[in-house]
This record gives structure tokens, C-alpha cells and sequence, in this order.
């Protein structure tokens, strides 16, 4: 498809703007010469039906959740519901603005004070903040949070965080900076903490263990309450990425396990769209200890009802973006948790978790699943043996796509050599998954009689297989007039 | 009560279950989890569709929404029309339901959209390369003095006391995790900007880089072409703009900045209260690998056709892990995408127009405002459409009284700056009409009759 | 002003004159019309969309809307919940913005919609063909009525009094082109049904068919069984029927109706100030050939891949042109699709939770009512969610105060029925919420002290 | 794609509704047994996620104005703007009953009042009916009062309809529905009213003449004075099909070329969408002395400016719906008008003229147009040359759908041999027009290589040419279990 610009037409317009309605001043009787545009912003010239044909043609080359089977490992992709969407435009909600007077905005005050209240007892923690913007935010956040506190205890020698190898990119990254060292766990063969391992590097300059749980693998760690108690022991925090929460939702909680500061993703967990990569939402959860560290402002309530924004917390790791998150999102999941209730969301990861193993049992009939121990909500197939097709696990996922499906997370975890990191979520039906499990048996067919058919996967797609590296030692990283 | 989200069967649960060898859900719990008791979770239950939209309504109605009062407030997020066309597209499942572009060839949509705005963003900045969004324009700042550190290994942030008070809180929590230093430079209280003698004596052989807003938070434009005079050549000149007024405003990039940040909220996003809008990011080639946040870039398919990527993906944390030069994963691709549909609609004429509405409409109300009794203009630097208007009432009376006029009143400065205690920031975009200005500025004329001073 | 729907730039219009060969799009009209003189139309000029909007705003609030006032108002249209999802779907650009699917190679998105429209239908009334939608419920009666003419000749048209007023003015506007009389039937002062004496008295040689409502416009459920009985088999028996009622009544296809119609705006359809809704129309195989509208067929492709067409086009006027069995043409499809994804969403099961939830609630009222002073139900005859109450007071008065509590009050029967002038015929569906529904009594019961009676 | 129906499963559920707050009762207590339903009606049983992919993905088989050109003749496939859509949703329109008192739907009856005004002036009519809901309607509506007219005059004999034999199906059939004999006039070579084949015909048992001006193939008749004057000096009345005012919008008006009764279409000329067939809307304009003859109510406005029904038409023809027309449809067509103005409108139309004439102009390099006379807002290709490839207009439209076009309108008027009817409408851009005639002549020079291309077309469709004898044959009209 053309690029909008190569589109534009020079004089045509797709606006339709008020009117100058005061008395028009010269520009330069207002802003000084030198600062006036000189050279117009080179933007496509094109009208309206141009635009809305222009979006929708390209709206259509994507797969989406909307469209079909996206079973994304680690990212969640369920059913975000029409209803939400509906909701969130409500004019009170889309139209109203971070510094009115909170007496004009109690309907947005109540909405962040009762989903800091539901979080807080989903998650088991104490205080939460909604702040940070997506998962990594709220890395960021409760990693600063965790620096602070040691910092503020006089504790300055705790610069290292213990993250297991098969742990997001988000956890090292986030840590590194906050300041801290990342210090890689080993994992166990069958990819859960190794608490040797584990024992071995935790002393007093451990700051913190980061830890996922159920972890990438889909594996529920048993031996979490070990795990937080010999840290804890060693006077560390421990940090829970709250990206796999979706399968344990009314089962178990972060907060009983001994995790001290949790973030989650309103855009997995909470059914928020994933909008081709965001805006999610990262809300932080602390125990009480922690509560005066959170940014500021939190969302509180007075004794007659009145909600507020008490900036007051002495200790806040101050502000990680303006004003207060992205309440859009916000409202989208608080919508999510009233309807379902706390039975739906029980019965949510009850089935997630159900999709995921049935998928699994399918599947391991003729694939080999990276670990034996029965999967949460996800798990990971081992690709290793799909050398002996002569293919790789990329070409196994470009494959999936002639067929309609997104395929799942792969090389991730990187643990797992050649991985595939399936997550049907709940919202999928048995005839689905067993669509799918039947599609990959036959691609391992196909794969047999041809390996060229996968690896010139794929066949039916827009655009058929890009050249990555070329995008990297040619960059074209914008439209220009020339190119 | 029937979920319409959870589409298995109970004769579907079972068979499931008898596959995967299991008698119940629970036993596949205990088996992955262990032993333990499910959470009685203190959460009401279910509620149907009808009763959630009855029950969100009445709370969207607890706020006042500026569709239904005139609006004055700015400071960060603004008021500008968001053409019809857009929501309709944005909202379209396969834009709404997708997520990161991972496989490219189902995600040519994303991809070429995101491509197009960052075309359009190094266009508004005249700069050479826009990474596909951050957060919001605070968490894109701090993002930019944290890459001006990894370019140059300084410590020492300068940021001008006239950039989004917020946005400055946010480089300081940033700047801890590096052990940076955020000096704040002093603003010229006459007239409004940086006070550049005050930057010139902070400049020392640690600054990193030199932090500026434009139009600054007090709605005066910044001279960038006499501080470019005054920043050394090997320090990273960080611009926070404004990309509406980049429409009319000399682009930063012609002044030499090395990074360009701003909030996109105004490019057709929705205020939400201040959430989800995006930050935007540009930069000069040369430091393409030290840039945070997602790169789409343009490549060829197996069969030569034009298609798109993500690209450098080696500065990523799921690459580069504790090395990558950002934390960075899930964006706001959806709201850049909104402003490239923005900007699509606006085009080369449209976003001046919507530029020269704003500043002119500003002009005509800070003129009306400063010939009142009890109001004056603070500062005496030229100003985009934002002003400050100091006075000698209560401005927390004032802006009740507008409230119950139907009018959000400017905004308070001493929320942030004590020294200016008796000073308010007004904005005006293209959405207030002449009329409601004049209505305004008529309320004020007569309000030292109508609150008690 | 800037028109963004017209992409022409003066540069491109003088190009494609000069390919015409004219010099001015006036000598253009000059040639093709003749010589004349534009028009100085008395219309406002152009608004720009902002202010369009607002004003629309406006106006739609000088509406009082059942969003937000309790509304105990059918005769005809229904307030029953639409899903989010519903218009989300529907107002798809590929849905909105397509037209009849006369190149069915890029329509099967409308195709099978409407495939699976008219198989929906089919269910709900038990007949074996429908078409893919008409106007609305009363053209659909008034062409049931002029098919069976097509099919046996005979010029009567027996029509129960209790069948929709309009419904029954739209028959004989139709009826006058074909010289048709149609002739009503009374109905039973006890029971609200139709009268089927005076039915037998007035079937004659002549008689064409015999029209009833199901239930009828009283909220009376007509004894179709009774009815079939009495109407020879050689007659077209017409029933007009409320697709949700269907949910749980006995489909008329099973009590041999030959052509079964209604208004489909309960389906889905918000309610528009009575339209857009559509009509349905099902009627036996055997009369395919005679029936009026679109019809969707299932075929294949050269490859033998399933598609569908229109198809029996013979029918229709672009083809049989005088001959045609109707005149129509556009027809209501986009609201046929939205009922199809109503039906889709609400399942089998939900049609009859729906349908349940109205009965119930609407027995709760009316025997609340019938309890009160001064209200009595008017007619004994079973009924589904409407019913017919009267009273000693003054009903406008009534409506008037219950206005001013955020109620939308009853029908008044007097319009259409002078003998029923104490009666008002109650709606109550799924949205009446038994708080309000309290509230309602609570205010009625309490009235004789509130107005003045 | 499968039917809804064909993912149905026993059980599952798509729906939220209200719960049942009253306390039951039995069913039978208020419903006689012999009337409670039995059988279920089959109906699928599916969730909202698969009810929300199957629509989606339908959609996405369409062709449509926001995907694409769609010069579909006659039908005024102009772009639907998108703030119109946004209007007609606000629950001040989309949530008020018909019968509610007028006091409370004021502004709702205000639009009415305008847009019956706004349309006056458009067409030069006097007064003006929004009742019928589509064109053809409106031709009934109109042909209606017709006959009221002449037999209330006393005048019964006036049974007959002149319509030219290039009308469009619903004239003739119209006037069949309203008792009336149709007799089609010849046209002349050229595609006009032939003046003496009118003469002819014109009696004193005509009741009306049916024209389209300009004709259904794009041209004006430039001898309406005479036509019009013509019939009325006969006794007969003049009616107006006004599928085709897209063309003359503040340039010449049906009342000023002596038309008495006019249709309009909303859904073509004011741009409201077509929605896949419909809903449309087909308001009715008289001249002042038929105003007694339309149907009920009309909308007044007493002099203290309230807005109310007038139901008081002793002459009415009745009713030919229920209630008041698509109000839905009013306010887009409203919304359109006042956001194009006075001059845009005549811009529309203007502009409609020119893409007509210069794709005309295009075509006719290689291509023969069915007249020579300059066309209006669209033209007529004869097709009789095609044969000469050894394809038909069929093919040649077919070969179209692999390039992304919509064909034209094919096989009508029916005067023009393998017709092709052209309409770009003024919202398409010279690009566009330049790309779909390059595309025409394309297929022309493919057919001259290997007519099977074209007979075989489409070849990159979601579905090939489909059997549509076999629909005949073989009629499948709805779904069945066991199908
Ligand atoms: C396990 C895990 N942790 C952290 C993240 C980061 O979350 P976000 O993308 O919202 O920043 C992700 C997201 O993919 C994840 O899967
Ligand atoms: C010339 C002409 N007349 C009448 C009609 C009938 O209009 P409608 O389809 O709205 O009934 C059409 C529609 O295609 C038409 O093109």
C-alpha cells in the first residue's frame, strides 16, 4: 500500500477547523521573527474519504484478537469486551482534565480509589499505585521503590537483584536503571528456581529478588514460600512480575506468598486492548511498610466520602510520568472487574489455566514441551527437535500465519532453545485450540515432505517474509520526498 | 450469571479435563500450585452489561467534562478538537486488538502506520529520526537526559525551572537510579523564560545536557536559537515541545537540538484525565543506537515488495536485557496512531491553522484579561496560547465562581512555584469560541461584585 | 471554508476541464443543461464540524431520552437492551458504508449476513423462507396483504381492529392502489382480543385474507390455534408478530400462518423515533415466487466454494419492472445485520431469557396496578409485556406529572381507539428495573393527592 | 467462512442481561398452554468473542465507499462522513419513542421542520412528506397521491403512466403497485425523451408522466420545458425521480422545470450510507396544491414557534409506514447539508459533473458512450463492442473486482446494449478516476490477448464467479441442521 504521503496532493484538505473569530494579529506583532516556522512541516495533503479509506485498508492488514487466534505467549490476549470500550468514551471519563478541582472529578477519584482497593485484594498487597504506564513502568517503579527503602534504612551496599535467567528483557533492564546490578539466576532444568542457586548469590548486598510466578516457562514455583523467606532472610525484598496473573486470579496471591512489591498489567490480566503495543497500564502494589515510598499523588477518601489526591507521602520516589496514569485504561478495567465479578474472575484463570494445559496435553503428542511439571496458564515448547525437519522454530511460526493464526511468543524464554510460548487465554474455545494443535501437527507434516515450504513461509500473507537485516544495514527509518 | 467473555461448556470442561488426565480443575490446580485453599476475594459479584453501563454513566457524571463547560485550563494537556473521523478509525478492532508488531507479516497495518507517524513527528521537530512512541512527553524526557547521560557520561542534568513541573519530578526520579544530578536553572521573573544567566553559570565540564520546554509551562516561547548560542557543542540540547505549536513555532531541530520530547496528547487524543496520551521522541541519526523505545523501519519482502519492521531492535531490553538503553516494552503505539490519523486529517495547512486559531485567540483573550481591574499579564515574553495573568483576588474564589458559570478556570501557579502566589495560567485553543471568551472575560470584568475579595 | 470531503484543488479542476475540452465548469452545465442560471439557494453556509456537533448537541437535548427518563412506552417500538458489541460491529465502514450486494464476489460479508438473517427469521417464526428485510413492520403487513391478493385473487382484506392503528393505515394506502377493501374486525370489550364472531360474520366468497397481530396492539395474546380454525384454508392467514415475544409464544409457522411479518426493530435496533427498524417477512416455500423484497441464496463458486447470491431476482422490479411482486428496491439490510447479530449474541437461550424477563416484569406492574386505586386493568385476555389499564383520571394529566418524575408514562388509547378513552397501554421489557417499576406504582398510587383530578 | 450457525455449541452463551428482579411465576399462569412456545428456535448458541471475529471478519469480505472506489450508477456511492455517524448516535436521537409527547421531542421535530424546509429549497417544491423510507417508497408515496388527485377531481379515468424505456425498475413498478397502466416511452437514439413518442402518448387517461432528470444515463433533457408543459396541458401530472439531483444541486431545480411531485433519495444525493442495501429514506416534495394529499402527520410550527404533527390532512393518502420515516436517516442528511452550506452543495454537485465528464472523456478513447451528448454527474458506456473481445460487460466488470474496483452499474438502462453506467460522485479524486480508467483499458488490451482471463475473472477474490442458476435451481434460502 501507498504511504499516506505518497497520497498528498498539494492544496487538498481533510480538515474542517472553526473559524478565525477575533480580530486577526499579524504573527510577528506576537512571536519574534527568528522563532516564526519558515518551511511548512512536509504532512500529506489529502481529504477525509482519502484518510478513512487510507486507515481502514491498513487497519485490514493486521491480525488482531479481534480477528482471530493470538496466542502470544506472556502477553495475554484475551477478549477485550465492546462494552469497555463503550464505557471509556463516556464524555465524563475521555473529556475531563488532570488539574480540574477534585470536586469536579469525584467520579474519576472513586473509579482509581476502588480499582486500587480491588487490585489490593486480587494481589494481596496493602497499597497501590496506578501510576506507571505499562508493565516495565511499573518495574521501574517498584525497583525505585526498593532503592529507596534500603537507601532510606542507611542500607546502601544492597546494589544487586537477583533475576532468573528465564525472566522478561523488562526485569534486568528495569533493575539496571534504578543503579542496581543484575545478578542472572540459573534456572533448573525443568526451568523453575534453582534454590541452590539461588542461596549462593543472596547476601547483604542483594537488594531485591525479581521474580514471575507463575514464571515464563508457565510453571508455578512450589517452593515460593522457601524462596521469600530465604530472601527475606538475607534482607532483600522480593519483586513480582505481575505479567502471569492471569492464571491465578481468587486462587492465590502474591501478597500471601511473601512478594513486598507486585506490578500488574491492566492490558493483560485486565483485558484491556493491547492497541498494537499500547498504552497498557502498570499498577503498582506495595505491603504496608512500603506504602510511604509509592510516586505521588495517591488517590485517598476523607471521612465524609470525599476522595482526593494526598501528595503528602514524605518518602515518595516522586512522580514516574505526569499527572496520575493512564485513567483511560483505568476505567476499562475497573468496568472488567465489576462485570465479572468475583466468581468470573476466578472462573477466568480457572480456564485459562484449562486452555493452556489441554492445549499442552494435545500438543505434546507430537512436540516436546519444555517442561514436565503441569502448566499454569501457559507453557513453552521445546523447538529443538525441529532441527531435524531442517527447520527452525521461525519458520514453524511464519508458517502458522498462512493459516490464519498469530503465532505464539518465540526464542523467548531464553531458556528454551527454539521456543514457542503458547498463552490461549480463557477466551478461547476447545474447537479453536484444537484447531490450532491439529494445524501445528500438520505443519510438522509439511515440514517433513518439504522443508522449503516452511521455510519460504509465508505464502498467503500481504507481504511475504522481510528482510530484517536489511532494514538494519539500510535504514529507512522515514518517508522522505527523495526516497 | 451467564458470562458472555468464557464460551466453555460444562460437557467441554470434562472432556478437556479427561484429556489432559485430570478429574477437576481444582486437582490441576494442586497440581501446579500445591497445596492450598482458593481466595474468598472481598469482590461483588458479577454485573450485567445493562447495569455496568447504568452504573459507569452515573459515575462519568460525578465529573464535569469540558464537552459541556468552556475550558481554560492547560498546563500539559489540551483542549483541541479531535476530528470525528479519528476515533472511528483508531477504535477499529484490528487496530484497538492488535499488539506489539512481532510478526510483521500480519502487522503491516501497525507497521506502516507507525512508520507514517514517524514520519510525521521528524517533520513537525525537523529532526531525523522518531522512535514510535514512549509513555507520555514526562517519562520521554527523563528517557532523553537519561541517553544524554549514555551519550556523553556526564552527570549533571540542567533543567530549566520553566519546564513542566512534573515532567521535572519525573527526570529526577529517573536521574536517582543513574546517580545523576538534576540542577534547576531559575526563570527571568520579567519576562517569563529561561534566565539564561543563571544557565550560563550552572554550565560546568559535568553537564550532560541542557533541558528546556517550548512554549515553556508559562506559555512563553523559549528563545531556542540564543540558547543554542549558549549551549556547548558537546552537550545534548533536550527540547520538550509542544507539537501543535510546532505548526507555527520554528522547529527545534533547526536550532540544533539533539533530542526532541513533547506529549502527543494534543495530536487527537482525548484528555482521559491525563492518561493515555504519548511521548514522543526524536533525535539525530547519529545516536539512533542510544535511543530508547520501539524503531519501525522500511525493508523489502522476499519478493522485493515494500514492507515494514521492527527494527534495531538490539537497544531493546528483550535483546539487550540489563544493557538495553531503555527499560521500554509495551508503548502507546495506539495514540501515536491516533496522531497520525490526526495529522493525516490536519495536513501541511491544517496543523498551522490549527496553530495560528490557538495563538490568536490566546492573544485576543490576554489582551482582554490584562486591560481588566484586578488582572494583569505576568511576564512579558512572547507566548504561544498559554499565558499567566497575576491578580490580586483569590484565585480559588475565582475559579469557583466560574465553575458555577459553567467555565474551568485557568490554572493555579502556586501549585507549583510559592513565588507566584497571585498567578494563574490561562490557555485558549481553537475550541473556545469568541463568544465564550467574551462571556469569560465579562465574569471577570464584573467579579469584584460577585465574590467577596 | 476548507471542505474535506471534496478533494479537488483548482489546479487539478483546470486540468480535467482541459481534458473535457471547456473552460469552466459553468460552460460545462451551459452545454449539458442549457443555458439557465444558478440558484441562490436560502441555505445557511457552511459550519465547520466542531460547531456542528455542538449544535447537534444541543438539539438533541431539547429531547428527552429514555437513556436517561424510566419509559413505559411501546405500541409498536421497544426499549430492549442492545448489546455494546452490537453497534460496534454493525457500523463497521465494510457494513455501513457498502451497498446492495449486486457484485457478490466482494459482498459475502453482506451475502452470509443476510443468509443468516433470513435463517434466524425462518426460526423465529417457523416458516420456511424469508426475505433479507423490508421497511418496517407495517409496508411488510401491507405487502403480505397485496401477495396474497397476487396468490388468489380475491379483493377483502379482513383486518383485526387490534392490529397496529398505523399499521392498519399503511394496508389501505397500499390496498387503494389495487382497488382492495379491506374490512376490520372488531374485538372483545372483556378480553382485548379479536372478535371472532364478528371475524366469521365479515369472511365471505370475497375474502382475501385474514390479518391478526400476535400479540396484539393491546399487549393481548391472539389464540392463533383458535383463529387457524376459523379461517378456511384457502385463505392467506397474515400474522404480524413481535419477534422477542417469539422467544417464548408458539411461532405462528406452527399454527399454519401463511405469511408472517412484524417490525424488527426489537432486535437491536435503537429506537430512532420509530425508524429505522425494518420489517420481516417469512412466509411457506411454495409461495416463493410471489413474495416481495431480496433474497439471499446459498451456491457456489467455480472452484465449489460455498457463496451466496441474491437470487429469484425475477421477482423484482429491476428486472420484472410493472410485473414486479413490489416495487422495492433499498431496502433495511443494515438493520436486518444488526438484528442477526442480536440474534447471534442472544442465542437460543437468550431470546427466550429476554422475552421471559419482559413477561415477567410486566405481569409484576400491571398486577401492582391493578391493585391501586383509580387504575384497573382494562381487558382479561392473556398478554405478554404490553397491557391496557384504566382509569378515572385525566391521562395527560397523569403522563404529565409522571414527566416531571423522569418517567415517559403510558400510551394513551384514545388516539386511535375513541371508546378506550380512560385507557393506556403499559410497556414493561427487560430495562425496567423493579426499583423503578416501585417507584412507578409508588407515584401512581399516591397521585389523586398530586394533581388535581 | 463458517455460518454463525456452524460454530454453535450446546450451552454456550454470548448474552448479559438484566437479571429477573421480580419474583417469577410460573409461565403457564399467564400464557394458555396451546400458546407457549415448544421447540426452541435454532438459534446459534455462540459468545460474544466469536460473535465479535465472525462479524468483524465478514466485513472484511466487503467491498465499500471507506475500502475503495465504487462508481456504482445511479447509486451516488459518495464518501459518508463519519461526524454524521457520531450525530445520529447521541441519545437525544437514537433513544426517543415515536410516541412520546411532543413537547418532549421538540428538537427531534425541529430537524424535521428544517430539513422538510431545506429540501423545498433544494428541489423548488412546496411542501414536503420525510415519510417513505426509500426511493422507491417515495415513488409510491408520490404516484399515490397522484391518483387521490385525479379521482378527487373526479377524474377517474386517468389510468395511465408514461415512463421512458430507460427508467429505472421501480417507476414502472411503482405506478403497477398504485393500479396504474404503464406505458414506456421510446427513447430517442441519442437516450432522450423522444417529443413525438410523447405527444403520442400523452391523453386525457394519462394520469402522470415519470422522469429522471437528468436521465438514468446521465443526461439532461434539455427539451423539459416543453415536456413538462406538454403533459400538464394534457391533464397529466409530472413526477420526478430524484435518484439523480446529485447533479444539479443549486444549478436547476425539479419544481422550476415544472415537476409536481419529487422524490428524493437521502441516502444518495445527502449523503447518508447505504448500509448494504439500506436504510434509505425517499422524502416526497409537492407543489402547494397537492400539499393536501400527503401523508400523515407533517410537521408544523405554530407562531409561538413549538414544533407539533399535523395529522389534519382530509385529503391525506394515509400512511405508507408507520410513524414518521427513518429519523435516523433525517439527521445525517440534516447534519450534511448544514456542514456543506449553500456553496458546498453546489460545489458537491458541480464537482459530481466534472469526474463524470472527465472520466467520460477518458473512457471515450476507447471505449464507446452510449450518447454524445456532455453528460451529467454520470454516463453510460455501451458495451456492444466488448463482443468484439468475445467477453461481455459481465466479464469485463468481473476482471475489475481482481483490481479493487466495484464495477459499475451493469446491464441498466436497459436501452443501452451491455451498458455499463458510470458514476464517480464529486468525493473521488483525479487519481482515482485516472487509475480506473487506465484499469479499463488494461482489460480491454488483456481481453484482446485471451478473453478466458475475463470469463474466468474474478481470480483474486474471497469467492469466484458464483453459479447463480444453481441458486435458482436448487434454492438453499436459509440454513438447516442437516444441510
Ligand atoms: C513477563 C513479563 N514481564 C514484563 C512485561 C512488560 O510489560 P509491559 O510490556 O507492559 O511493559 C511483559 C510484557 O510483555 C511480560 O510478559
Ligand atoms: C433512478 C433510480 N430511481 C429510483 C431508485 C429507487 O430508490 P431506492 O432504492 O431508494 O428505493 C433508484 C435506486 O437505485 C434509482 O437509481
Amino acid at each position: 500500500m501507498k504511504l499516506i504521503f505518497e497520497k498528498s496532493k498539494d492544496g487538498r484538505t481533510g480538515y474542517s477547523l472553526p473559524k478565525l473569530d477575533v480580530p486577526e494579529k499579524p504573527i510577528e506583532e506576537m512571536i519574534p521573527e527568528s522563532l516564526i516556522r519558515k518551511e511548512e512541516a512536509e504532512l500529506p495533503q489529502v481529504y477525509e474519504t482519502e484518510v478513512v479509506r487510507h486507515y481502514t485498508n491498513l487497519s485490514r492488514l493486521n491480525h488482531a484478537v479481534d480477528v482471530g487466534f493470538y496466542p502470544l505467549g506472556s502477553c495475554t490476549m484475551k477478549y477485550n469486551p465492546k462494552v469497555n470500550e463503550k464505557i471509556s468514551k463516556f464524555d465524563g471519563f475521555a473529556y475531563i482534565h488532570p488539574y480540574q478541582p477534585e470536586e469536579t472529578v469525584q467520579g474519576a477519584l472513586e473509579i482509581m480509589y476502588n480499582l486500587q482497593i480491588l487490585l489490593c485484594e486480587i494481589t494481596g498487597m496493602d497499597y497501590m499505585t496506578l501510576q506507571p504506564a505499562a508493565g516495565a513502568h511499573g518495574e521501574l517503579t517498584g525497583m525505585s521503590i526498593i532503592k529507596k527503602y534500603h537507601e532510606d534504612r542507611g542500607d546502601f551496599n544492597r546494589n544487586k537483584v537477583l533475576v532468573p535467567d528465564s525472566a522478561h528483557g523488562t526485569n534486568p533492564a528495569s533493575a539496571a536503571m534504578c543503579g542496581f546490578e543484575v545478578i542472572e539466576l540459573k534456572s533448573t532444568e525443568q526451568g523453575l528456581i534453582d534454590l541452590e542457586e539461588l542461596k549462593k548469590n543472596l547476601d547483604e548486598n542483594t537488594a531485591a529478588v525479581m521474580l514471575t510466578n507463575p514464571n515464563t516457562l508457565g510453571l508455578y514455583e512450589k517452593d515460593i514460600d522457601t524462596i521469600t523467606r530465604l530472601a527475606h532472610e538475607a534482607g532483600a525484598l522480593l519483586y513480582y512480575d505481575g505479567a502471569n496473573l492471569n492464571a491465578i486470579m481468587g486462587k492465590v496471591r502474591p501478597g500471601d506468598m511473601g512478594f513486598d512489591v507486585v506490578h500488574l498489567n491492566l492490558h493483560k490480566t485486565f483485558s484491556t486492548p493491547h492497541g498494537m503495543g499500547g498504552p497498557g497500564s502498570g499498577p503498582v502494589g506495595v505491603k504496608a511498610f512500603l506504602k510511604d515510598y509509592l510516586p505521588i499523588p495517591v488517590v485517598e477518601q476523607d471521612e465524609k466520602g470525599f476522595y482526593y489526591f494526598n501528595y503528602d507521602l514524605p518518602k515518595s520516589i516522586g512522580k514516574v510520568r505526569s499527572f496520575y496514569g493512564n485513567f483511560g485504561v483505568f476505567v476499562k478495567a475497573y468496568a472488567y472487574i465489576l462485570f465479572m465479578g468475583k466468581s468470573g474472575l476466578k472462573k477466568a484463570s480457572e480456564l485459562a489455566v484449562l486452555n493452556a494445559n489441554y492445549l499442552r496435553s494435545k500438543i505434546s503428542k507430537f512436540l516436546k514441551i519444555a517442561s514436565d511439571i503441569v502448566c499454569m496458564h501457559e507453557f513453552v515448547v521445546d523447538g529443538s527437535e525441529f532441527k531435524k525437519y531442517g527447520v527452525k522454530t521461525l519458520d514453524v511460526a511464519k508458517r502458522l500465519l498462512d493459516y490464519g493464526y498469530h503465532p505464539p511468543t518465540v526464542y523467548f524464554p531464553l531458556i528454551v532453545p527454539e521456543a514457542l510460548m503458547i498463552e490461549p487465554t480463557e477466551t478461547e474455545t476447545k474447537e479453536t485450540l484444537d484447531g490450532f494443535a491439529e494445524t501445528l501437527e500438520k505443519i510438522l507434516k509439511e515440514a517433513e515432505k518439504s522443508s522449503e515450504l516452511l521455510k519460504n513461509a509465508p505464502h498467503n500473507t500481504y507481504v511475504r517474509r522481510l528482510d530484517e537485516a536489511r532494514a538494519v544495514k539500510n535504514p529507512i527509518l522515514r518517508w522522505k520526498v527523495d526516497v | 450469571m451467564e458470562n458472555p467473555y468464557l464460551p466453555h461448556t460444562d460437557s467441554e470442561i470434562k472432556e478437556m479435563l479427561e484429556e489432559i488426565g485430570v478429574s477437576s480443575i481444582s486437582e490441576l490446580y494442586q497440581r501446579a500450585v500445591g497445596k492450598h485453599d482458593d481466595i474468598d476475594l472481598k469482590i461483588p459479584e458479577a454485573v450485567c452489561e445493562y447495569d455496568l453501563l447504568r452504573d459507569f454513566k452515573e459515575l462519568s457524571e460525578k465529573n464535569i467534562n469540558f464537552q459541556e463547560y468552556a475550558i481554560y485550563l492547560g498546563a500539559g494537556i489540551y483542549n483541541h478538537f479531535i476530528p470525528s473521523a479519528l476515533l472511528e478509525l483508531a477504535n477499529r478492532g484490528e487496530f484497538l486488538t492488535a499488539y506489539t508488531p512481532y510478526q510483521p507479516e500480519v502487522s503491516q497495518g501497525t507497521l506502516q502506520a507507525l512508520f507514517e507517524y514517524q514520519t510525521m513527528i521528524c517533520e513537525l521537530t525537523k529532526m531525523e529520526v522518531a522512535n514510535s512512541s514512549m509513555y507520555d512527553g514526562a517519562s520521554a524526557l527523563a528517557e532523553a537526559t537519561i541517553m544524554a547521560y549514555s551519550l556523553n557520561g556526564r552527570n549533571e542534568i540542567l533543567v530549566s525551572k520553566t519546564v513542566h513541573p512534573e515532567y521535572r519530578e519525573v527526570i529526577k526520579t529517573y536521574a536517582r537510579g543513574k546517580k545523576l544530578k538534576v540542577i534547576e536553572i531559575e526563570f527571568d521573573e520579567e519576562t517569563g523564560s529561561t534566565d539564561f544567566e543563571d544557565l550560563k553559570r550552572k554550565l560546568s565540564s559535568n553537564t550532560s545536557c541542557v533541558v528546556v520546554q517550548y512554549p515553556n509551562f508559562f506559555g512563553v516561547i523559549e528563545n531556542l536559537k540564543e540558547l543554542r548560542e549558549l549551549i556547548p557543542e558537546d552537550l545534548i540540547y533536550i527540547v520538550s515541545a509542544n507539537p501543535i505549536a510546532l505548526g507555527i513555532l520554528e522547529p527545534p531541530g533547526n536550532f540544533g537540538a539533539d533530542i526532541v520530547v513533547g506529549e502527543g496528547q494534543v495530536l487527537g487524543n482525548p484528555a482521559y484525565f491525563g492518561g493515555p496520551g504519548f511521548g514522543f521522541f526524536a533525535t539525530k541519526e547519529k545516536y539512533l543506537r542510544k535511543m530508547p523505545g520501539r524503531l519501525i523501519g522500511q525493508t523489502i519482502d522476499v519478493d522485493g515488495k515494500r514492507g515494514f519492521v521492527m527494527t534495531f531492535q538490539t537497544r531493546e531490553q528483550h535483546i539487550r536485557r540489563s544493557k538495553a538503553t531503555s527499560n521500554i516494552c509495551s508503548n502507546h503505539a495506539h495514540n501515536a496512531v491516533m496522531a497520525a490519523i490526526y495529522l493525516s486529517l490536519l495536513g501541511k495547512k491544517g496543523i498551522k491553522e490549527v496553530a495560528n486559531l490557538s495563538l490568536q485567540k490566546a492573544h485576543y483573550l490576554a489582551e482582554k484579561l490584562d486591560r481588566l481591574e484586578h488582572f494583569q499579564l505576568k511576564f512579558s515574553g512572547p507566548f504561544f496560547n498559554e499565558f499567566v495573568v497575576e491578580t490580586d483576588l483569590n484565585w480559588d474564589k475565582v475559579n469557583k465562581y466560574l465553575l458555577e458559570q459553567k467555565i474551568i478556570g485557568p490554572f493555579k501557579l502556586s501549585k507549583f512555584y510559592k513565588t507566584l502566589d497571585g498567578s494563574a495560567l490561562f490557555c485558549v485553543t481553537e475550541t473556545n469560541r469568541r463568544e465564550d471568551i467574551e462571556f469569560l472575560v465579562g465574569r471577570l470584568g464584573a467579579i469584584s461584585s460577585e465574590i467577596d475579595i
